[in-house]
């Protein structure tokens, strides 16, 4: 049974969503424990397969027993075994904190669909992650992307309008993605990703090829929402509920950048990427541009969830940034920037969550200290993650910048080493704005007396033990990784170097 | 006029994403060539091509004559396990979007189409 | 949906047409191994049939044929028969989907091909149940209004 | 010449096709029209799969007789068949959410023209 455990996170997920439409039809409850098992045996096992990984190496599990070009496989190395780990961990997280905030914020005949949604989402994600076959990458994509547009759509009056932009971004999305397979399938003749690596290693790029890595490129830019190609990303992050909004921050463009990692880096190889088309040139001065961008955009945002949306944009940037750079110390800093990404987003998300939870609002310029008074916890954690996503040194954002910065003054970049500077400075500002707000503007006298006189008639300040769980566990994640960063870099990362940088 | 400007903008980038893909497929072999790598017995490398492995063994492996059925079924059965999924979530999305709550009577449906009106007037 | 304009032509025909669709699509989605078909076109047949009989006759009769509250659950179940083959292989000790390890057959191309057929029904049921939930779905609103 | 024409033309129709389906994402201001497009831009990419699997002289690949040695250049490549099965589904799936969507859509704001409907929850923000 252990040496299924490769295929098992994805396949558990998977499971569960088909499973919960059929339990879980009378009882609205079961959905919810049944999601949340789950999500923690998956955890469990790709935990295990981080470690399998660690001391085995690559490992391939083939579907059906047939050998990989014939059929579909997985591979399981450091990368995807890393990557596995962190959005699992994310996910069971977000479970958690879920379970009251979607009992306020949907209507109870609606949890049973919800949460098979959000397990056939985590199995499309997983999928797309462990897979080593371009088509079963394309059908797991569509899972993810399909599910997602059904939770965005179930959030206030715009949603579904959000939700049907990301639909047509998101199909064009795949079919440049399943149009550049094509392509590479009639230049190679396979469509496993091994077996394409070795065949284009000793064929002269054409053409065809050059073209599928453009349309590739596209398709999963839009997936990680890399700067020209991000519309539909503030729009659904800010419509969505605030549990949707946690789970797809964190997980939804990762597995884009997590895609371009794998098929640009491990599959087409460094030097296609860098001398035959400048994809990797390119992928960097967009995301160097995005980055700045979404800082700038941020700052002017008045509602937390959309200026949150705006810096996941800058935020994919340093993941792009990363990667473009082509260095060790660049593709270090961008995986540790999709773990550190993951979880600052995460508790940012669900710290708005709360707050909209409270004052049913979660609007910049409505805030004072009361919110300082009336819910401690919470705000320590938006701050802590603020502090973390400006890069401040005990926390996990810290390092991620600093591997960076190292990368980019390793290729000598200093451009580059400019906007990550500069960009910090933004960050600190646009979060500074609500920290300020939160902790130092006095609220006006008449105002204090009736939320005081709210809050007692609610009988409770701070948000309640299963919402503020999640959030603290998450706060202390960034300072606890921080704190293991080395551990982590020497450990995982440095074993999932493609070859060649 | 804005509006122009950028409809331009919109129809230039079409013709040249679509001058891209006709560059592209210049490159291909040409449609049926049985020495393009799609067609061949083997890669560069060596390894089998799964579509002439398909075409020779799939009788021999599934006792299947139809090759279509045989791949879709068990050489690339996860594809299609993927691709029931997706049928089911579009089948989810669509009863948790668009059903309402049952009613047994017609006051308290029109009870519900009130609440969905104030929360569009909302 | 409208109830008012109910054609008996129409209806005469649709009641005629639709047994025939479905055996069709019964023959589509188990003639799958030796002629063009299998369980995703037998399934869209299927569905076809079902819908032809709530599009001509009242949707009364439809939901007496084929309630709309069965179609997510008989389509989990569909893609349930599915993954649980590719489990039964695993259970008996091969990989997911594995058919070889299935114990139907002796020989093992049998093997495959009975694991096949299974497959296929799944598929054929989940398909149907979820095409026409999706119908049913998409008319709610006039149902109700 | 004629011989590299006869062997691209469906490519190069086909790949028109798919701009066809791109203008009408793009440019159209309705929101139907623009599922259609979508439609119509995925069967493109079927298309396309298609027509790249033709083998001359070869015929559908479903095994007639099998008893003589099997002729890999005799049948017709049926990969890309089986991955465009697959793709159908998906292009199905997608339609239906998205014009779950739309009906969603239609039920809030009574409209499905992309200008009105901006100038209508512009109008909404504004109250």
């Amino acid at each position: 049974m252990l040496s299924n455990s490769p295929a098992l996170p994805p396949l558990i997920y998977l499971l569960t969503g088909i499973f919960i439409p059929l339990a879980a039809w009378k009882w609205k409850k079961l959905s919810f424990w049944l999601a949340l098992g789950a999500t923690s045996v998956a955890t469990l096992f790709s935990l295990f397969n981080l470690s399998q990984a660690l001391s085995q190496g690559s490992i391939s599990y083939r579907f059906g027993g047939w050998i990989p070009p014939i059929g579909i496989e997985y591979v399981l190395d450091p990368l995807s075994g890393f990557v596995t780990s962190v959005i699992n961990f994310i996910a069971l997280v977000v479970i958690i904190y879920a379970y009251r905030s979607v009992a306020q914020e949907i209507e109870e005949f609606r949890w049973t669909p919800f949460y098979a949604l959000v397990m056939l989402f985590l199995s499309g994600a997983n999928g797309i992650i462990m897979t080593g076959d371009f088509f079963n990458l394309y059908v797991f994509l569509e899972i993810a992307s399909l599910s997602l547009y059904g939770l965005i759509a179930i959030g206030d009056k715009k949603s579904p309008v959000a939700a049907f932009r990301y639909l047509i971004m998101g199909t064009v999305a795949g079919g440049f993605y399943l149009l550049g397979v094509g392509f590479t399938y009639l230049v190679t003749g396979s469509l496993n990703m091994g077996d394409v690596h070795h065949i284009l290693f000793n064929l002269s790029p054409s053409p065809p090829l050059i073209v599928a890595m453009t349309l590739m490129l596209i398709g999963l830019g839009i997936k990680m929402a890399v700067f020209p190609l991000h519309g539909w990303l503030p729009d659904a992050y800010t419509h969505a509920p605030s549990s949707v909004s946690a789970i797809m921050a964190p997980i939804g463009t990762k597995i884009g950048a997590y895609a371009i990692a794998r098929i640009f880096f491990f599959i087409f190889g460094v030097k296609l990427i860098t001398q035959v088309i400048p994809a990797a040139q390119v992928l960097s001065w967009l995301s160097a541009i995005g980055i700045v961008y979404g800082s700038i955009m941020a700052m002017a945002q008045n509602e937390i969830k959309r200026m949150l949306a705006y810096s996941s944009i800058a935020q994919v940037g340093y993941i792009g940034l990363g990667l473009g750079l082509v260095s060790p110390y660049g593709f270090i800093g961008a995986l540790l920037h999709i773990l550190n990404h993951g979880l600052m987003k995460a508790c940012l998300f669900l710290v708005a969550g709360n707050l909209r939870h409270q004052l049913g609002h979660s609007r910049i310029d409505r805030l004072d200290d009361s919110i300082r008074r009336l819910m401690p916890w919470s705000s320590a954690s938006f701050t802590l993650a603020a502090l973390a996503m400006i890069g401040v040194p005990p926390t996990v954002g810290f390092f991620s910048k600093w591997y960076l910065a190292l990368g980019t003054i390793e290729t000598k970049n200093w451009l580059f080493l400019a906007v990550i500077l500069i960009s910090s400075l933004l960050n600190a500002v646009y979060f500074f704005r609500v920290i300020e707000r939160m902790y130092f503007r006095r609220q006006k006298i008449a105002k204090a007396a009736k939320n005081n006189f709210v809050a007692q008639k609610m009988g409770k300040r701070e948000v309640s033990l299963s919402l503020l769980l999640p959030t603290l566990i998450l706060a202390l994640a960034l300072v606890v990784f921080g704190f293991l960063n080395t551990w982590i870099i020497k450990t995982i990362l440095m074993k999932a170097l493609p070859a060649g940088l | 006029m804005k509006e122009r400007r950028l409809r331009i903008i919109d129809y230039s980038l079409l013709l040249i994403f679509l001058a891209l893909l006709i560059y592209a497929s210049l490159g291909l072999s040409p449609r049926g060539d049985l020495n393009s790598w799609v067609n061949r017995e083997e890669s560069v490398v060596h390894s089998p091509n799964a579509a002439a492995y398909y075409i020779r063994h799939a009788y021999h492996d599934t006792h299947s004559p139809n090759m279509v059925t045989a791949i879709l079924a068990d050489y690339r059965g996860y594809d299609t396990l993927g691709e029931e999924t997706v049928i089911l979530t579009a089948g989810i999305i669509c009863f948790l979007l668009l059903r309402r709550k049952r009613r047994k009577n017609k006051k308290d449906n029109n009870k519900e189409i009130k609440a969905e009106n104030e929360r569009s007037r909302k | 949906m409208k109830e008012a304009e109910n054609n008996p032509i129409v209806s005469l025909i649709a009641s005629i047409v639709s047994p025939f669709i479905m055996l069709f699509g019964l023959y589509v989605i188990f003639h799958g191994h030796y002629s063009p078909g299998g369980g995703f076109q037998g399934g869209t047949l299927l569905a076809a049939s079902i819908i032809l009989i709530r599009l001509a006759h009242s949707s009364h009769t439809g939901q007496l044929q084929f309630p709309s509250k069965l179609g997510t659950p008989l389509g989990s179940l569909g893609v349930f028969i599915y993954y649980g083959t590719g489990l039964a292989a695993l259970w008996w000790g091969g990989q997911f989907l594995n058919y070889a390890f299935l114990p139907l057959a002796e020989e093992i191309s049998l093997r495959r091909s009975w694991g096949i057929l299974l497959v296929e029904i799944g598929v054929g049921l989940a398909v149907m149940a979820i095409l026409v939930s999706i119908f049913d779905d998409l008319l709610e609103e006039e149902n109700h209004d | 010449m004629i011989e590299f024409f006869l062997g691209h033309y469906a490519y190069w129709f086909v790949l028109i096709l798919l701009a066809i389906g791109l203008y009408g994402m793009i440019i159209k201001h309705n929101l139907v029209k623009k599922v259609i497009g979508l439609s119509i831009f995925q069967v493109a990419i079927i298309l396309f799969f298609i027509a790249s699997s033709t083998k001359w002289k070869a015929t559908v690949p479903v095994l007639a007789n099998h008893h003589e040695k099997i002729q890999a250049a005799a049948y017709i490549n049926p990969l890309p068949h089986t991955l465009m099965l697959t793709a159908i589904v998906v292009g199905v799936a997608t339609s239906g959410v998205a014009f779950a969507l739309l009906i969603l859509t239609y039920r809030r704001y009574k409209t499905l023209n992309e200008t009105e409907l901006l100038k209508r929850m512009s109008e909404e923000d504004a109250e």
